[in-house]
Formats: C-alpha cells, structure tokens, sequence
C-alpha cells in the first residue's frame, strides 16, 4: 500500500526530488568537487535563502519582480498569440516578414536592455517592454506549429457549414492550438521571470529581486546572497508552473482524454 | 529561377533598412546609428582583411567560427539531451513527478546567475560557455518534447499495444514522430536562444567571440560597433532558421502534407 | 438546382498524380434525394468535397443554384464519411450539433431546443451533455447525422452516414432522412455502399466506375411513396433495381469500362 | 522626467522663495559602493530636503548603464566613474559632472593574487590572466599603468571581466593569476583564501585618482540650474562630512550596501574630496589619452557645469 | 482458449457513471471465429477492448490461454473501429502494415514481401508507397485489415471492419478472413451490425444487450463449409438464422430485458 501511495503523491516525489539535488550538491561541496569558494555549499545557500524569507525588504522585492512579470506576461499572451495566428494563418505575410522577425529573434538581453534604457523613461515600462520582446517568441513560434497540427478535417466541418475564416480560427484553430498555445505560455513565464530580473540587475531602479542582487554584490559573501535570492526565482518557478498545470488540467481535459495524456 | 524567388521573399528587407535609415538619420542620436555607418563599422570590424583572406579580418577569424562552434555544439547536446528527456519526463509520470519541480526550478534561473556554478564545476572558457548555452535553451525542447510525447493519440499507442510494438519501436515509430511538431517549434526556438545565450556565455571571463566583441564594443562605447554585433547576430538568426526551416520540410513532410487544406 | 458538368479531379501531379474523378455530368433537381454508389476508392468522397467547394476541382465545373461553387456555398451540411474527426472533442455532443446553428438566425434558447429534438431524433437525447469521445463510435455517427439534419440546409452531402450503426438504427436513420427531407424540402446526395438502402431511400442511384470515376449508370427509383421498410423492400420495382443496381456496381469492377 | 515642467515638481515653495530648484523631485542613481556614501548621508541628515529637494536613491549595477538610464529619462543623475564618463562624452554624449564623491587612496585598489603563487611581483604577469570587473575602465586602466612602471604594456596580459563576487574563486581556481579588487572584496579575498596583494595600483601616476562622481545631462543643467546648485551644496555638506568623519561613513555603510558593521569597521576607505576640480580630473583624461582609452584629448572643463561645449 | 466470466465494466464514476458492461461470461475455443453483434452504443468496442487489455475491466476477468489478462497479451491484433486514426500518418502505407511484423523473427525482405501479400489480398497492392491520408475510407480499412493479417496473430480482434467498403470488397474481405483463419487457425473475434454478415463468417453469434450489454443469444453456426457467398446464403439454415439473430437483437430494443 504505502509504496503505491507514495508514488502517487506529487508533492511528496517532488520534494524528494529536490532534496537529491540538494543533497548532491552539498556533497559535492563537502568532498571538494566544488570548491566552496566558487560556489558556496548547498547548505549555507539554504540557510541564507530561509533568512531572505524573513526579510521584509526582500518580499518587496519579490512583489516588485512579480508585478511586472505578470503583466509582462499578461502582455506578451495578448501580444503573441494574435500574432501568431495572423503569421500562422496569412503564408504571404509570415514570408514576407520572416527575414525580420528571424532578424529580430537573437538580438540577447544585454543589449536590448540596454537600449530599451534610452527609449523608456519609466522603469517598468522598460522592464515590461523587454519580457514582452524576449517572451513573445516561444508563444508566436508555438502558435504557429499548433496551426499547423489542427485537423484539416476539423476545419472543413465548420467550412462546410458556411463558417468564414474568422469563425474557423476561433472555433476550431484556436482550441485545438490552445494547447500548443500553452506550452509556449509556460515557457514564456520563466522567460519573463529572467528578463524581469535581468532588468533590474542591468537597469537598476527602486526595488526587485535584481536590484537586491545589485545591492548583494557589495556584500564580501555576496555569492552566498546572490544564489540565494536566486533559489528563490527558481522557487517562483516551480510555483507559477505548478498554477499553469492546474489551469490547463481544467481547460484541456479533452486533450488528455483523447491523448493518454491524463495521469 | 529558385534562388530569384527566394530573393523576392526578402523585399521587406530593403524597405525595413530605408525606413530604419530614414528614422535614425532624423533622429541623429549617437546610440542610434544610421545602417550606412553601422556598415561601415561592420566592414572595418569585419571585412576589411587581406583579399587572400575573403578580406576577413583577424577579429572575423577569430572571433566568429568559435562562437559559431560553440552555439552548435550547446545546441546538438541540448537538443539530444532535452529530446531524450523530454520524451523520458514524457511518458513516464512516476519520473516526472520526481522531476518536474526541479525543471521548473532550472528554467526560471536566469543563465547569468549560475554562471559561478558552471565556474566551479567547469573549466573557464569553451566547456563553461557550452554548459551556459546548453542550460539556457534545453528548456522548450525538454517542455515540448515532453508535451508532445504525454499527447500522443490514444489511438496510436494502442495500436502499438496491440501489435506488441517493442519499446524502441513504440518511442522512435510512433512517439517520437507524433511529437516532432512540437519538438520541431522547440528545436527552432532554441536555436534562436543558443545565439543569446552563446553571447551571454562570453561576457563573462571570456577573451574572444561575437559576445566579447559585443561586450568590448559595449565598453568602448563604440555604438555602431555594438550595433554591428547585434547585426552579425540577426543574420546569423536568419542564415541558421533558414537552414533549420529547409531540413523541417524535408523530415515534417507527411506532417504538411497530411494537414494542409484548400 | 445541382449541376456538375465535366468535373474531373487528379491528386498530385507528374508520374504519382491519381485522376480520381474523370469527368462526371450530374444534374440533382431541387428537393431529389440522389443516391450515390461506387467501388471503394473510386472517388465519391472526392466528388462530394468537390460539390462541397472544400477541394478545387482541376477540370469542370460545379454550378449550385446557379452560381459557380468556387468556396463553400451557403445553406449546406455535410455528414463526413470520417465522422469521429469532424465532431469537436473540445464542446459537448449538444454544442457540437448546436454551433452551426449560430449562422441561422436563432437565439441561444432555439438552438439549444433544436440541437435536442435533433439528438432525441437519432436517440441520444441522454448523451447532451457528454462529449464525443465519450461516445461509441455508432453514437458519434449519430450526433454528426443530427448536426446536420438539425441545420435544415437546402442541400445535405452524407458520406455512407449509417455505415457505424446496427440494422434497426440504420433503418431508422434513413426513415428519418426521408422525413426531415420531405418536411424541410432538401435536396440530399448520399453514399452509400448497402446497395438495398441506395434503392430504398434514393429517387435516384448514380453508380460510379472505378477510378478514375465516371457515372456508368444512373437509375430513376420510382417506388410508391412514402416507403416503409417492410413493404416497400418486398416490391417487385424494389428487388428489380436493387439486381441492376448490384449488377453496375460489380461489372465495373471487372470490366472497368462504362455501361450502363 | 527630465523635462520638469509639471507644476508640482516645480514649487516654489522651497527655501529661498523665487530663487528655489527648478525641478525638486530628483531620482539618482547610486552602486551600492562606498563611493556613494555622501549621498547617503546627504539623504539621510536631511541636507537634500533643506535644500528643498526631495532625492530618491536608486542601485545601479554600473555606470555605462546609468548613463544611458541618464539619457533615456528614468534617472535625472547619477553616480559614475570618471573613466566611463569621458568614454561616453568622447562618444558625443553631453553630460556634466556636478559633483565628485570618490578619490583613491593607497590599498584601496589593490592587484591579488593567490595564496601560494610564483608570481611575486607585476613584472611577473606577462603573459598571464588578469581580471577586472569591467574591461576598459578603470580597472585596466590602473593596472596598465602599475604594468607601465614594470616594463609591461597592456598587451603583455589579457584582461578577462569577472564580477568582483566571483573574483577570489577565480584566482583559487587558478582561472586567473591575478586580479584587480576592491573593498569588501579585497579583505574578505585576503581573509577567505588568503589572498595576497601584488601591487597597490592606486600610486605614481594614478595617486590620488580622482575615482566617481555624479553626472547629469547638458540639458538637464541648463534647464535646471538651480536645481544643481541646490544639489551640489547638499552633497559638498555630506562629502565634508564623510571626509572628516570616518565614522560616519561606517554607519552608513550598512543601511544602502550588504557590507555589515564589523566589515565597515576593518575596509580600506578611499577620500571624499570636497570639491570639484577641473585639474584633478584633467588627470584622468590624460592618462587615458595616453593609454589609447581616448583618441583625442578632452578638457575636463568641459564637462563641469557652466561651460556648454 | 478465451473464457471471459462475469466482466463488468462502468466508465466514470457517481452518478455520470455509464455502466457499458453488465456481466459478460463468454468462452471461446481455439480457431472458433465468434461473431457479436448488438445495438449501436451496447458496449461491444467495450468487451473488444478489455480482451486486448486495453481497458481495465471494473469487475471479472478474462483469461487468454490460461492466464488472466492485465496487460494487453502476445500475440494479438485488432482491428479498430476507428481505422483511420489507427494507422500512422507518417508512414507508408506498406510501413504501416510491415511494422507490427518486426516481432516476428523476420528479416526486411521477408517483412516486406509479406506486408505486399497482404495488401494484395485486400486489393491494395498499387497504393504501398502511398501515406494513409492520401487513401479513401475504405481503403485505409483495408489497410488496417491487411495489417492484422499480416501479422498472423492467434488471436484477432475484429471492430466493424468491413463498414466502409462496398458490398462487392465487402464480401472479398469476408471470404479472405475466413481463408487466412483456416490456414492460420486463428481465433477470431468480430464485431460486425450486419447480421447477413454475422451468420456468414461466424462459427456462433453472440448477440449483446442494450447498455448495461449482457449477452442475450449465442447461436452456434453449423452451416456446411466452405462458405460461399453464393449458395451458404440460400442455405435454408442462414436464412433460418439470419432471422433469429435479427429477432434477438431487434427484440432487445424494444423490450430491454434480457431474453433467449
Ligand atoms: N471514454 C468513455 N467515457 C465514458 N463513456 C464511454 C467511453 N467510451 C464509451 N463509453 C460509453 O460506453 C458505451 C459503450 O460504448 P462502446 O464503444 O463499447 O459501444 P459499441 O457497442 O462499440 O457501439 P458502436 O456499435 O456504436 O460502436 C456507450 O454508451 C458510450 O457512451
Ligand atoms: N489527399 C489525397 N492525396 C492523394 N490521393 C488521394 C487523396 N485523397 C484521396 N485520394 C485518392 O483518390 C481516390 C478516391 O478517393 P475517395 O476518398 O474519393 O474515394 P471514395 O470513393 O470515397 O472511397 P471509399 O468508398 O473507400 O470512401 C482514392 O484512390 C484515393 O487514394
Ligand atoms: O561605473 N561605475 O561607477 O563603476
Ligand atoms: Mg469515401
Ligand atoms: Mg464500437
């Protein structure tokens, strides 16, 4: 009985999960594998991640990286997932601007944010400017691969039945997209989450998890605090996919029944 | 005739870099550089080598192919481990469920953060910025890879079941190829990111490649140098979506044919 | 109302093109329920997409009410042959039977009661609320035939719509079929390959040859109406037909030429 | 927010009636180095608000950033280094230097390296690993010029950029063979690994080196001199303060910095000059002419206020 | 060879519950070729499927060979209902049917010319290089049947699977089974709704019930082999029982309670 029921315990095989992680790197630590110096042990991180919890100046950083990472997120789907219909839907048009977006795709955060500096005098204008700039592309690129996936013969039910184009994409293209959609949406989160920090640590500003690791880098063990603050947006992760599962459990139950999907 | 109609997909080309032109010579701010002095900067940086040399500079040769080298290899060692993981996390819940939270945990790390950890357990230079861009782009592969192989239709699953398919046979003929769409938009959207993170692997201790150029260009406040890079970069982007677009068509055939409507 | 003059379709193209359709001359009257039969994969699936502006004919034309059929015309359904695909697994049986509906002009109340009486007709009032993939296949063949009966179009294409259910389910489709069709006045083309049932509900049974396919017989039904299943299938006229009907069907699969 | 000319940011309503600051809400952008201590303080003893402005501080991670912070309107001044700020104006960036806060003193810029290495003194680098914490800058500036006194050139080492954190692991790792710290780092890399001090790159031609200041742009001087002024004499308070006072800068330290008391108590502090001169700057514009950062000199003055170049 | 005793299988659970199976036991001997036939929706994909394992029975079990299955067992090969989405789409038509046949100890040439063999018997030989989306209806049935008999399985699983071919590959198809089971002395299971069809090919018919299905008639077939379309079906026997079966199962829709 209790091997069964353990296996089934999310939580419980996920924690066990991490606590290999950490036991693994604690002991490459211990044994010398990793010096300590260069990357300090797990469990002095830990320690210092649990103190972070307890600081008030630290949640508001968090609070602060985690608005503009959900409305830059927010944005991005609103953004891109139109897009991605328009590109998925239009051949000449995708073709057409494909030179540019490929163009666009690899310029890195280094020097987009830096640029985006000089275009924003807001702050978070300019922090949601560039997670929607970096996390639009998984959402856009899997838009456009789950239209490429949809049943023809889905499509041509709603055709025949005297459904324009429009009718057809909302229908049929976009909920059998919408998983696909969704896959590019949980990318997209982490995505933001590490342009919001990477915005802060290279723009500065009031508050954010990368402004406490701007401030931490003065500190002799700032290693220790940097990683730290830095479990914590692993943390968030962890959180924000565990909320994206359970949305996408309620909305695609179809998808699993049919796909073996389901567990 | 082939090559005439690819060159007319590229007519938002000239007409994107007029407009640019246009723009940054009314605005004439320094950190906006018209294309015309950006490419002059680039042929200085680039292309104004010896002719016995394609005319390629010391900082070309130097600089390009290694990075060029090390974005390949992070991205075929990417692209096999998160598509054997993927396709692993994929169909086994109960690993999964051991996993899942520790990949989530990876992917919301910002690669420049975990630099002191690939310090320390890798040696500085090519095998530390390898690591960096094979951490920072495995995750839509892994994610779609996983995705695609937890969907595949029921129907085909059981239809392995029931001829007694052997594992091998059931992951390479039936999962792997249902969920090639989806490992397809993970592949193309990494390579992109395998550009960005072959720049930010080479900002730190590094002494050569297009993301030190970017970061010396950055330090000189050399605009229309730092422009350039960004500029090598996109065409890069451009030049490997295009190959990797060619090779889609031919292995994701039957996917387009059997899916396309009038 | 219908009219098909010269239609021929090739799939691909250079050495591995398939001519699956080589040119059909068809006129359907308003309000005729034409049967279509044919050996398997000579293209009546390909002729009704063609009619259904869903494939581009590469020869010929197809003129509805009239007017050239270059996209999908107005006032149509079609029952695919492909049933489980064409139903959406995302919405339940009764959203998927009332969605079309949307382009009629009806509120949400009508609809609803509509897409009821049309499941209740193909006896799956109690499956409303499930979805298609919690259906038998059977079940789905029945929402798709309700979807489209629900719809009243002027013109209704089934692809071998009854070839998943039971004997007496299917004779009750078709007793249904030839209902909704008097009632609503539609004009209906159907395949089929139960050759007794192209006799039975058909005004008329084009039989097609192999492909490429070609109309090697077209026959006029002219039973008593209405028909009932008991004694219209013991006419003489009945047993007659269903033999000339048989006997198009099979010489064209070893003579491969036209006759009729 | 450069622009200023909202009614509420505006107010009169400051010491000195019609005479007040012209914009009086000022954001700034500060490292949370010891640098930055002056503005700290100034913050802190009110001598912002005594000249009626109401100044918020904000981290930054560098000064190249800052300044284009600066330029795109989200900081209406900032704290910089010397060396960035005549890169950025030889790039054709107007900006003004209106206050210095830092200057070097001996041990604060110091060249380590590991506990047991061969290398004994700077001659020794040829050919070796150097880190600094931002290529082209002062750090390689310092160093090139410690180089310089030994028979080197810049060329004779490679530079690589590591953040100052990183540093110690670097050199125990032995990725590097030297590298160019300051405080905390350079006493807890001492404490840590044991970390030995190569060469003090802080004397001959770059003693006393004048270090950071705070910059804003041609516009926003000419636009708002008062403002300036306000906040010069504000700063010049708290500068005086942190010259005198080491104490005070002690205190401080721990509020905007995660360097903690006991550390504060032990670091090697640089001056805070009290004034700002043109020749003292004129110095770092020249050795940086010299060693190729520039190519072609820059009169300090004219990057202080008052003269429009 | 199977003996299936008291299987019970309900989908879901609460009151959406849907009880399929209401306590089947059925026993079949080895080379027996079992017919089933019942009302569309009865539950016979649901007793087809948890004899392949596919589904795990909420009650009873089933034993193939002497063992109970609980995973889908050796040796085995199904025909689905829904054929077209049970062939791969990214493969050949020849792949898909050659696939299944590396579990036997068989090289490629081997494997390929046996997968030709069967498409040839089912009249497919031309369309091998083909992808199944680019076959009718019908002929990616025959395709999936083609697959199964390739495979030679003991045990074969057949849902519906001559519903959307015409009656002349209808009866091909037929007499091929029945061929192929004899040489191969395979057991078959088929799921069929025409009951001309039922006591043609089968041994017996096991008629099910509305849902919860139960089995309400299991008619042996003892007509003189071999079959042949022509003169087995004159045979006063099949008319005899085509007749009962009909009764049995038309009578379960009207009364619902079990009978026989
Ligand atoms: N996944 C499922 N979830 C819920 N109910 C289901 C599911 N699959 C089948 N059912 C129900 O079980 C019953 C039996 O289904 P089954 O497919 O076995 O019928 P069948 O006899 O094969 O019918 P047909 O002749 O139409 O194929 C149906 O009423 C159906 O609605
Ligand atoms: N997408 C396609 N690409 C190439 N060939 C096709 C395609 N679709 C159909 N065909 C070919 O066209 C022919 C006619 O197909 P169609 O589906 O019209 O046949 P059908 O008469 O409906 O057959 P069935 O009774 O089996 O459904 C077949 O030989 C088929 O192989
Ligand atoms: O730019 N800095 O002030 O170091
Ligand atoms: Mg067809
Ligand atoms: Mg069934």
């Amino acid at each position: 009985m209790t091997g069964r029921s353990l296996l089934d315990n999310r939580p419980l095989c996920g924690a066990v999960g991490v606590a290999g992680l950490f036991c693994l790197v604690e002991l490459a630590g211990r044994t010398g594998f990793i010096d300590p110096i260069v990357f300090p042990l797990a469990s002095t991180i830990a320690g210092r991640a649990a103190a972070l919890a307890a600081d008030g100046d630290f949640l508001a950083d968090v609070v602060s990286t985690l608005g503009a990472w959900a409305a830059g997120l927010l944005l991005t789907v609103l953004v891109a997932v139109p897009a991605g219909f328009a590109l998925g839907t239009m051949p000449r048009v995708e073709s057409a601007l494909r030179p540019v977006l490929e163009f666009l795709r690899p310029i890195p955060s280094v020097a987009l944010i830096p640029l985006a500096l000089l275009l924003f005098s807001d702050r978070f204008d300019m922090k949601i400017a560039v997670i929607v700039y970096a996390a639009s592309w998984p959402v856009l690129i899997n838009t456009m691969y789950g239209l490429k996936d949809v049943d023809p013969l889905a499509k041509e039910t709603l055709r025949s039945f005297g459904f324009g184009p429009l009718a057809v994409l909302w229908r049929v293209s976009l909920p059998s997209t919408a998983p696909f959609i969704a896959t590019g949406v949980r990318l997209a989160a982490s995505i933001a989450l590490i342009l919001a920090i990477s915005a802060e640590l290279l723009a500065g500003g009031a508050s954010g998890i990368g402004t406490f690791i701007i401030e931490a880098g003065s500190s002799p063990d700032a290693l220790e605090f940097i990683v730290a603050a830095t479990i914590w947006a692993g943390v968030i992760g962890i959180v924000s996919n565990t909320l994206f599962t359970l949305v996408e459990r309620r909305l695609f139950r179809w998808h699993l029944a049919r796909t073996e999907g389901a567990r | 005739m082939r090559v005439l109609r690819g060159l007319g997909r590229l007519w938002l080309v000239p007409v994107v870099l007029a407009a640019w032109e246009a723009a940054t010579r009314a605005a004439e701010d320094n950190f906006f550089p018209p294309p015309t002095a950006i490419a002059v900067r680039m042929h200085e940086m680039w292309l104004s080598g010896p002719p016995e040399r394609l005319w390629l500079t010391d900082a070309a040769v130097e600089n390009i192919p290694t990075s060029v080298g090390r974005l390949f290899a992070g991205w075929l060692i990417a692209g096999v481990i998160g598509i054997a993981l993927g396709l692993m996390l994929g169909r086994s819940p109960v690993l999964s469920r051991f996993l899942d939270p520790l990949i989530e945990f990876g992917r919301a790390i910002p690669p420049p953060a975990l630099l002191p950890f690939f310090l320390a357990l890798f040696a500085a230079g090519a095998q530390m910025q390898i690591a960096t861009i094979v951490f920072g782009i495995i995750w839509p592969i892994l994610l779609n890879a996983g995705d695609g192989a937890r969907h595949v239709d029921r129907q085909h699953l059981e239809t392995s079941r029931v001829f007694g398919f052997s594992r091998s046979q059931r992951l390479l003929r039936v999962i792997l190829p249902s969920a090639m769409p989806k490992i397809f938009a993970g592949l193309r959207l990494s390579l992109s990111l395998a550009l960005i993170l072959m720049v930010i692997s080479e900002l730190v201790g590094s002494t050569n490649g297009i993301g030190f150029q970017l970061l010396d260009a950055q330090r000189s406040f050399d605009l229309p140098g730092v422009w350039g890079t960004i500029v090598v970069l996109g065409v890069l982007g451009y030049v490997l979506n295009s190959a990797f677009l060619a090779a889609e068509r031919r292995l994701l055939s039957w996917h387009r044919a059997a899916k396309q409507t009038i | 109302m219908l009219e098909i003059s010269n239609l021929t379709h090739t799939y691909g193209s250079g050495p591995g093109a398939h001519h699956a359709l080589g040119g059909i001359d068809l006129k359907v009257a308003e309000g005729e329920l034409v049967c279509i039969v044919g050996p398997s994969g000579c293209g009546k699936s390909t002729l009704l997409r063609s009619i259904a502006g869903l494939l581009r004919p590469t020869g010929g034309k197809v003129v509805l009410g009239g007017t050239a059929v270059d996209r999908t015309p107005d006032d149509l359904a079609v029952v695919f042959q492909d049933y489980s695909r064409s139903l959406f697994p995302w919405m339940s049986v009764a959203d998927n039977v009332s969605l079309p509906l949307r382009r009629k002009d009806m509120d949400k109340k009508q609809r609803r009661s509509a897409a009821m009486e049309a499941l209740e007709q193909v006896g799956l009032a109690g499956a409303a609320a499930k979805y298609p993939w919690q259906l038998s296949g059977g079940m789905q063949q029945r929402v798709s035939i309700a979807r489209a009966l629900a719809y009243r179009p002027s013109l209704l294409l089934m692809d071998e719509p009854f070839g998943s259910v039971d004997a007496q389910t299917r004779e009750d489709l078709e007793d249904l079929t030839l209902r909704v069709r008097s009632h609503h006045n539609m004009t209906i083309l159907l395949i089929t390959h139960d050759i007794d049932e192209s006799v039975y509900v058909g005004d008329r049974v084009v039989v097609l040859s192999k492909a490429p396919a070609r109309i090697v017989g077209d026959l006029r039904v002219d039973l008593p109406a209405p028909r009932d299943q008991i004694t219209t299938r013991e006419h003489p006229d009945f047993v007659h037909l269903r033999a000339e009907v048989g006997r198009l069907v099979r010489g064209m699969r070893s003579q491969s030429a036209p006759a009729s | 927010a450069c622009g200023g000319s909202d009614p509420e940011t505006t107010a009169s309503a400051a010491p000195g009636g019609a005479g007040g600051p012209e914009k009086t809400q000022l954001t700034i952008g500060a490292l949370p180095i010891p640098d930055s201590a002056a503005l700290y303080i100034a913050d802190k003893r009110g001598f912002f608000a005594g000249e009626g402005l109401t100044v918020k501080i904000e981290p930054v991670q560098g000064g190249a950033q800052a300044q284009q912070s600066l330029l795109g309107g989200s900081l209406d001044a900032t704290q910089t280094n010397y060396v960035s700020t005549f890169l950025a104006v030889s790039a054709g960036n107007k900006m003004k230097i209106i206050s210095d806060l830092y200057q070097a003193t001996p041990n604060s810029f110091n060249l380590m390296v590991a506990k047991d290495s061969p290398i004994k003194t700077p001659a020794d680098l040829k050919g070796k690993k150097v880190a600094v914490n931002s290529l082209k800058n002062i750090g390689t500036l310092a160093v090139t010029s410690v180089l310089k006194t030994h028979g080197l050139t810049a060329e004779d080492v490679q530079f690589l950029e590591f953040p100052f954190p990183d540093m110690a692991g670097q050199l125990e790792k032995g990725v590097v063979d030297a590298a160019w710290m300051t405080e905390p780092h350079l006493t807890a890399a001492a404490t840590k690994i044991g970390a030995q001090k190569l060469a003090d790159t802080m004397t001959g031609p770059t003693a006393d080196f004048p270090i950071a200041g705070v910059i804003v742009t041609e516009k926003f001087v000419n636009e708002n001199p008062k403002t300036v002024a306000a906040f010069q004499r504000a700063v010049a308070k708290a500068q005086q303060i942190a010259a005198s006072d080491r104490k005070a800068v002690e205190e401080i330290l721990p509020t905007y910095t995660k360097i903690d008391a006991a550390t504060a108590a032990v670091i090697t502090l640089g001056t805070f000059p009290t004034s700002l001169d043109e020749t003292r700057l004129q110095r770092v514009a020249d050795l940086m002419v010299e060693q190729g950062y520039l190519k072609s000199p820059i009169e300090a003055k004219t990057i202080l206020p008052g003269a429009n170049g």
